[in-house]
């Protein structure tokens, strides 16, 4: 059931109370076939499958090309710092449990400058979904290497090729406790991102969505071009997500237990020197949330009794004599 | 024994090695004297190790009680009366330079006689040179005596001292074991037995070995009073203010504030969220505050510096925020546990770019407590970042203060999530006024992006230039408005004079106390006191122009003339001086210290006289 | 055709649609200006987006370029010569008010038949409501006339245009065509055959259509120049200032100085890092100064905020370090590729604590260049912190200036690394100076523990008052001592009058501009420009004492008087204002705003007109 | 060949030209019974064994208890900020990669407010020993949860008991690329400890050691104490670091491969819940430091030769007419 983006086209003329155009603001100012077009449709595709109330979607971005993200969807929205988008999703998702919060982040924001983040709200298990749009590469501010660009990689701070092998988020995710859902998809795979997204919308805790990610304009070779010769491979489990190979020539499917720790550690070792693994590679949907954790101690008391509490307080540091 | 003396105030210290109880006996003891109607400041005296090695300098641990037959509003002066457990935790306090020429020492004679020659003879030089200079030494054998109470004098000897004390202040015996007992009350019966009897030894051993005895007389006629340290009244404010949310990273001194709360907030519906650096605590309270929870931080110098950017962001999508900045010595990590106002300019002018905000300082610690709903309802009515400035000294004193009454006004009701009307903007500035009313999240109609990028009233990003230059005359026109409605700060004397000196945070009360001996002495002197420097009141220029100086007092560094290659041109100032005379002309001099420790009233005393002196040299001339 | 014009100077842009080439065309035509001896500045134009909708507002780009027959140092006033791609590329200068009313435009006339009569509506209007504000519209089949020679006329159009602009300028076309000749040197014969082509092709084009043509005399006897933008001018001066370390992290307007180096650092023997954010990149450039390999680290905005931290540890362990901030319209993320001034009290005054700092700002793009090994000197002599204050207009505006001289006092040795002298103090203050000799890592004998906590002269921790107001007290001298060393600012003009300007950094072409011409027209002001903000320079009070009225001209915001409840007392001052007031007591006005866009001299006439017919009628009265 | 605290005092006492005291500045003012007591033992020793030119080593710390080491080791030292040693450590080696540098921090540091340069730093694996003392709390400030804490922990932050799984600090560096050496010791093991340093101090890239130290103010009841009783399993293995079970009453041995990524983290997973991999867990001395890659392309030129390029380089902006 592989669909062409046509096929989504047709999808999205079907008919429904919360129509396309209710998720969208502008027209998304990224240039022509940038992965993030791609993406964002994606998202609001699911979102009106679901027919999510926009009022109640929260986007919250760091800084980066990908970080435009809220302004072109029709959503409440946080366009922060650089590298600072979840501590920002963090805070929201204490403040107010019941929006359906979104992070949208780049490469560089979230495993550069935004890593401390990245690692501790992974263990925080907040309840997001969490995009990083990887294009491998600084694209915003004009192509420089980035942590995850592959080694020789030509940038403007490195133009005589990167020195360093790249950052492997997904094994890095994978060492990090309480994590409860990682998965990879691809901008040029409507039907699979799409597919990968509802999944993690849909688990509660936090959804680490790689997203591999062209740019035409400062990483035209990654990932083959976003070509049919990207070397995927699908992971295919009963719970995992929907096998759509897309324009893929040939990517092999291999069976892959999303719940094993270990099995996903092999999937995600070395996957930017063979094939890159794309669905659900961990999935641990018991993982306590952690406004659930907080929530579930903390008591609920209305003003009269929250100023009678704190009136008895105040006795203990009373001098009365 | 001889007639009680009568005193208007002591300070009192008890000092031993860290661990061996002093705090305890400190703190119980203070309480006591509260109880008993005494004005009362303490000052924690702590080692600036977990712990240091023992009967050393570096061991130094206890507590400083200034109580008083009048309220009080700072640590005092020199020390009258130290009760030391060994000689080196006396000559700590010798060296900081805390003891007065005729202090009064209680000390343990055991020392005296030690297995160890070197401790002996250390012991005899530091009692020689002290008595030398003019001190009293009481040398006494505590430890022997309440060894013959309890089979563990090191632990027993901090209720024993507190006994001994009650003794010595003429504290009523029963009441303050009444008072013990309520401490212990949740102990076992025979501990509390333990601790009656060691009060009771203690007090005993007074009478024995006392010649003379001291009364401070109670204040009259106060209304209930309750005693805490700054962080504590910053933590209580706070549940007072309506916070439901503490984001923050431990770091000194402002971690007590954290822990208090994390000990209660929960009750309160609210919780600490420990965040994995400062960068993280505070986009986390902004997150939440956006979303519409009522969210604080709470750090100290270093936690600011990590913060910057955030708050730029805060006040650039005006999101409300509360960031409390218990200030600590600097720069960089500078003297971790001790007081210093350095971070002024920080809080001022850090953020890159034209960042508005608004600054305030407590002076006391009853308005550690009363500022947070007064910071809040700043914060949320201006869309506005809202520093507020306490300090090292405010943190770890412990004060009395009127027991604040509670209201309900700033606690939380449930939001409201209706839909917005058609068309409603983010940003709908009112061009006057600057002022716009926030959409939160969740309400049909409302969506909009926040964005740390220019942006119109829509809330979309702009590049073009007027619209950088309207978002940025809104947000500086916020603190006009609010500047509007604060009223000129009081002067503490007369209208007019010869020397006004200008304060602000925690030296308010040495500084009043200064400038009332003065007065008292008929020099026209007066003080001001600044709650919020940004903005700052109206009337300070016009009051200034009523004396021939105006200078500050700080515990901030300020270059002195006479010094080398130090010149009118190039000097500089200390921090609150900068901004006075930039923004008065006035030529505002300062006076400014860094010794890690809160000013002396008389410090300040010293300075007024030798500035009216100089300024009556100057007129004969 | 007529005789051509002779103009002193035109300002001549070019725009089209992104990556249409009217950059390519822009810097050729500008360096063959350059080549031919006119005095130049350009400026790039450069959409905020990465790849914009093309035929719209937005997608405007290209190059602004402003020739003289005199040297040149600013950007200039308003265009007088567009050659507009598509109509929406005029309309974006239009809107931001770039055009001069009298304006000539070059427009391709294939959009007045284009398909889409949306397009030919919205064509003429643009066209029409230009004419009818006095412009002159050319319009010319300018595609058309390129389609003949080159089968791809999206692409040749840059080179027609070189060579209708060469025509336009009476340059000569043997020289133009060499020129580009030299530029595709590497290209095959056939690429460079068919740019000679289409240079031919617009010279001719240009004969036939022009009814005008315009010169511009070169200038003469200059010495031999170099033209490069002032991001390019950090990267050299840091090579010849002996840096081997550039740690970075990338941001607007600041990484472009790091790609110049990244390019050609390493035959230098050096390097860039790029770190993992910018407390890292300040991190890695203390360690390796501290360890004895000069490095240097260059941000913006946003950058600055992250290393408040570090850069207080700078100072507090004396370490040399130099940190460029490129300035960019803040806060916040603020305008990411816009000029302003707005982080100059972030620089002096973000460190919490006390944190004495030099900083200064190049006013020029040779002072860019020359600034980094006085920076360096200084950062290593004083052990100091220097920030530069760079901005996005001498980061991306183009000028030329007299080719360095290259010396080699800079340029490293290898260290010595002999043992130091028994008892060597790595703080080793002349307490009248506070200066001291750093010990690098590797000597024997001279093992010390860098600190940011107070430490003594051996770099020993150490708590009590005494040490601490020392330390303070040797960095803040440092300051002094620099001070003492510096010169009274140069004031440009006579040095006493009516009004003086003071500015700082890029300003001070457009302002001395401005002043040169109200000077001309018998005005009495002068102007002033301040290279170093901390210390301040001698004199700067008695300078100002000379002049009726003294104002600072800046790109940054300040309240206006007159505005809603804007008053003497709650303005907010524009960021030199506030420091001059504060240092000189004299009141010092100030005229800022932030349009995001250099000052134009014809504003700052306009400023200068205004202050002194105010001044003339506050006289009268 | 287990030795004790005593064995080690009596191998000190052998001549050798450097003593203890060479690489002592005064008594370390530690606690009585903290583990730093014995890490920093141990790292002397090792360094007297190795005779260690003191002034060529450089210690660079973060701040925290742990963090005042650089103080008490008599050797060159940069004792920074919280979270922030090894970006300096990373300006350090490249400045002046002859130098040997060992840097040291504690578990806040280095795993919670220093994570994203640890992340980093493991990847450019500098040429550095890298010594995390874990007490897994924060001490110097006075007892607040730590992200190594086991859930429950009660502290002045978390006095009702903290709310997560620790971070696993082992499972998060396996994750990372470029890593080359991960070993995980304990305070109160001197003769492990000793070995282990001796190994991480002679691998030549970046030794990141964990050492579980022991805080008896603040945590006394983490890893049982530091008692006989700690549950421990030593690895063991040709190249691996020599199993010396000190006190430890019963701590198994086992075989395993420390080239072998995955059997390193099947080792590492949930160590906190089962026992405590104590030796060299991942071992790869192949990948080059991060020096010896940006050096092997950098120019060597002196001064002369620099200015001569210099000039050359203004040529290219020349605008001669
Ligand atoms: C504190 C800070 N540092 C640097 C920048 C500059 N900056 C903006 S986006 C960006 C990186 C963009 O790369 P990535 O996160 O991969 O996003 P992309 O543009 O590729 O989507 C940088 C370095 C900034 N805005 N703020
Ligand atoms: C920026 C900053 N934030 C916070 C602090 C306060 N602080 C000092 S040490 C420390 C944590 C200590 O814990 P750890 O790193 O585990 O070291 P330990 O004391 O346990 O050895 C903190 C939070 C600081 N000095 N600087
Ligand atoms: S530069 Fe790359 S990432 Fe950015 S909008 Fe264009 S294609 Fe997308
Ligand atoms: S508090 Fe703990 S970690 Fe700190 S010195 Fe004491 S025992 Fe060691
Ligand atoms: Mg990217
Ligand atoms: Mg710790």
């Amino acid at each position: 059931m592989s669909l062409t983006i046509d096929d989504f086209v047709q999808k999205e003329e079907s008919t429904c109370s919360y129509g396309m155009d209710d998720y969208t603001t502008e027209a998304a100012r990224w240039c022509k076939g940038c992965g993030g077009h791609g993406a964002l449709g994606a998202l609001q595709r699911m979102l009106r499958d679901n027919q999510v109330h926009p009022e109640e979607v929260v986007c919250v971005s760091g800084i980066g090309c990908s970080s435009r993200f809220p302004h072109y969807l029709r959503a409440y929205g946080f366009h922060t710092l650089h590298g600072r988008a979840l501590p920002v999703s963090v805070g929201v998702s204490l403040a107010r449990p019941e929006l359906k919060l979104l992070t949208v982040m780049g490469d560089g924001d979230c495993f550069s400058i935004g890593g401390n983040h990245w690692l501790h709200t992974l263990r925080y298990n907040i309840n997001s979904m969490v995009m990083v749009l990887d294009n491998e590469i600084y694209a915003l501010t004009k192509k420089q290497v980035s942590p995850t660009s592959r080694i020789g990689t030509v940038s403007n701070t490195s133009p005589r090729g990167s020195y360093l092998e790249p950052l492997n988020p997904l094994s890095v995710a994978l060492g990090i406790s309480n994590i409860s859902f990682i998965a990879q998809t691809a901008s040029w795979l409507p039907g699979h991102m799409q597919a990968t997204l509802e999944k993690a919308w849909k688990h509660k805790g936090l959804a680490f969505v790689r997203i591999l990610q062209r740019c035409p304009v400062f990483m035209p070779n990654a990932f083959q071009g976003g070509s049919v010769d990207f070397p995927g491979k699908f992971l295919e489990s009963p719970e995992g997500i929907p096998v759509d190979k897309g324009i893929l020539r040939d990517a092999p499917v291999v069976a892959h237990d999303p719940r094993n720790i270990n099995a996903a550690q092999a999937v995600a070792a070395n996957s930017h020197m063979e094939k890159e693994p794309l669905g659900l590679i961990y999935y641990n949907p018991e993982v306590p949330t952690y406004s659930d954790i907080r929530y579930s101690k903390v008591a609920t008391v209305d003003r009269k009794a929250k100023a009678k509490l704190l009136d008895d307080y105040l006795t203990r540091y009373s001098v009365e004599s | 024994m001889k007639e009680p003396i009568q005193l208007k105030e002591h300070i009192v210290e008890i000092v031993s090695d860290a661990g061996e109880g002093a705090q305890k006996a400190g703190t119980t003891f203070a309480e006591l004297c509260a109880k008993s109607g005494n004005g009362l400041w303490t000052v924690e005296i702590i080692p600036s190790e977990i712990q240091p090695p023992p009967h050393t300098v570096g061991s130094a641990s206890g507590n400083r009680i200034r109580l008083s037959s009048r309220p009080v509003t700072n640590g005092g002066d020199l020390t009258n009366l130290v009760v030391a457990f060994n000689e080196m935790a006396l000559l700590s306090r010798i060296q900081v330079g805390a003891l007065a020429p005729d202090v009064i020492v209680i000390i343990d004679n055991m020392w005296a006689t030690h297995a160890d020659p070197q401790i002996c003879k250390q012991y005899r030089e530091v009692l020689d040179s002290l008595s030398t200079q003019g001190g009293q030494v009481w040398e006494l054998p505590i430890d022997a005596a309440c060894a013959k109470v309890t089979d563990d004098s090191a632990k027993g000897k901090n209720m024993f001292i507190v006994g001994m004390l009650s003794c010595l202040y003429n504290k009523d015996l029963e009441v303050a074991k009444s008072f013990v007992r309520g401490i212990f009350a949740k102990k076992p019966p025979a501990v509390i037995q333990k601790n009656m009897d060691l009060i009771e030894a203690g007090y005993v051993f007074g009478m024995n070995h006392f010649s003379q005895t001291f009364v401070v007389a109670p204040v009259k006629g106060l209304p209930e009073q309750v005693a805490m340290n700054g962080n504590t009244a910053i933590a209580l404010g706070s549940i007072a203010a309506g916070y439901e949310l503490c984001s923050m990273y431990p770091i000194t001194p402002a971690t007590s504030a954290s822990h208090e709360l994390a000990a209660f907030f929960e009750d309160f519906g609210g919780l600490v969220h420990q965040a994995e650096d400062e960068i993280a605590a505070v986009g986390v309270a902004i997150g939440s505050n956006w979303a519409g929870k009522p969210a604080l931080t709470i750090t100290s110098g270093p936690g600011m510096a990590l913060k910057t950017e955030f708050l730029g962001l805060t006040v650039m999508t005006e999101t409300p925020l509360v960031c409390v900045n218990v200030q600590r010595g600097g720069p960089s990590t500078g003297l971790p546990t001790k007081v210093e106002q350095g971070d002024l300019l920080n809080a001022l002018f850090a953020s890159p770019g034209d960042a508005p905000k608004v600054v305030m300082a407590p002076s006391s610690i009853e308005e550690c407590y009363h500022i947070m709903p007064l910071a809040r309802k700043i914060s949320e009515e201006f869309r506005a970042l809202v520093i507020v400035l306490s300090d090292a000294n405010l943190a770890t004193g412990r004060q009395l203060f009127a027991r604040p009454k509670v209201v309900e006004d700033m606690l939380t009701t449930p939001l409201d999530l209706s839909p917005v009307e058609a068309g409603a903007k983010p940003f709908d500035w009112d061009l006057e006024t600057g002022l716009s009313q926030r959409i939160l999240p969740g309400r049909p109609n409302g969506m909009w992006v926040a964005t740390g990028l220019n942006h119109n009233e829509a809330g979309k990003i702009n590049y073009l230039a007027e619209s950088n230059q309207k978002g940025m005359t809104m947000r500086s026109r916020k603190l006009a408005v609010l500047q509007s409605t604060l009223k000129a700060p009081e002067i503490f004397g007369e209208a007019e004079g010869d020397l006004l000196i200008v304060g602000w945070g925690s030296t308010r009360g040495a500084i009043w106390e200064a400038v009332e001996r003065a007065q008292a002495e008929g020099l026209r002197v007066s003080a001001m006191n600044i709650q919020f420097i940004s903005p700052l009141p109206p009337g300070i220029k016009a009051a200034f122009q009523k004396f021939k100086k105006v200078m500050t007092v700080e515990l901030n560094y300020c270059d002195r003339m006479g010094d080398p290659y130090i010149t009118e041109e190039n000097r500089r100032y200390a921090q609150l001086a900068i901004i006075l005379r930039a923004n008065t002309l006035v030529d505002v001099d300062c006076w400014g210290m860094v010794p890690g420790r809160p000013l002396m009233p008389c410090e300040v005393h010293g300075v007024i006289r030798q500035e009216i002196q100089a300024l009556k040299t100057k007129k004969g001339i």
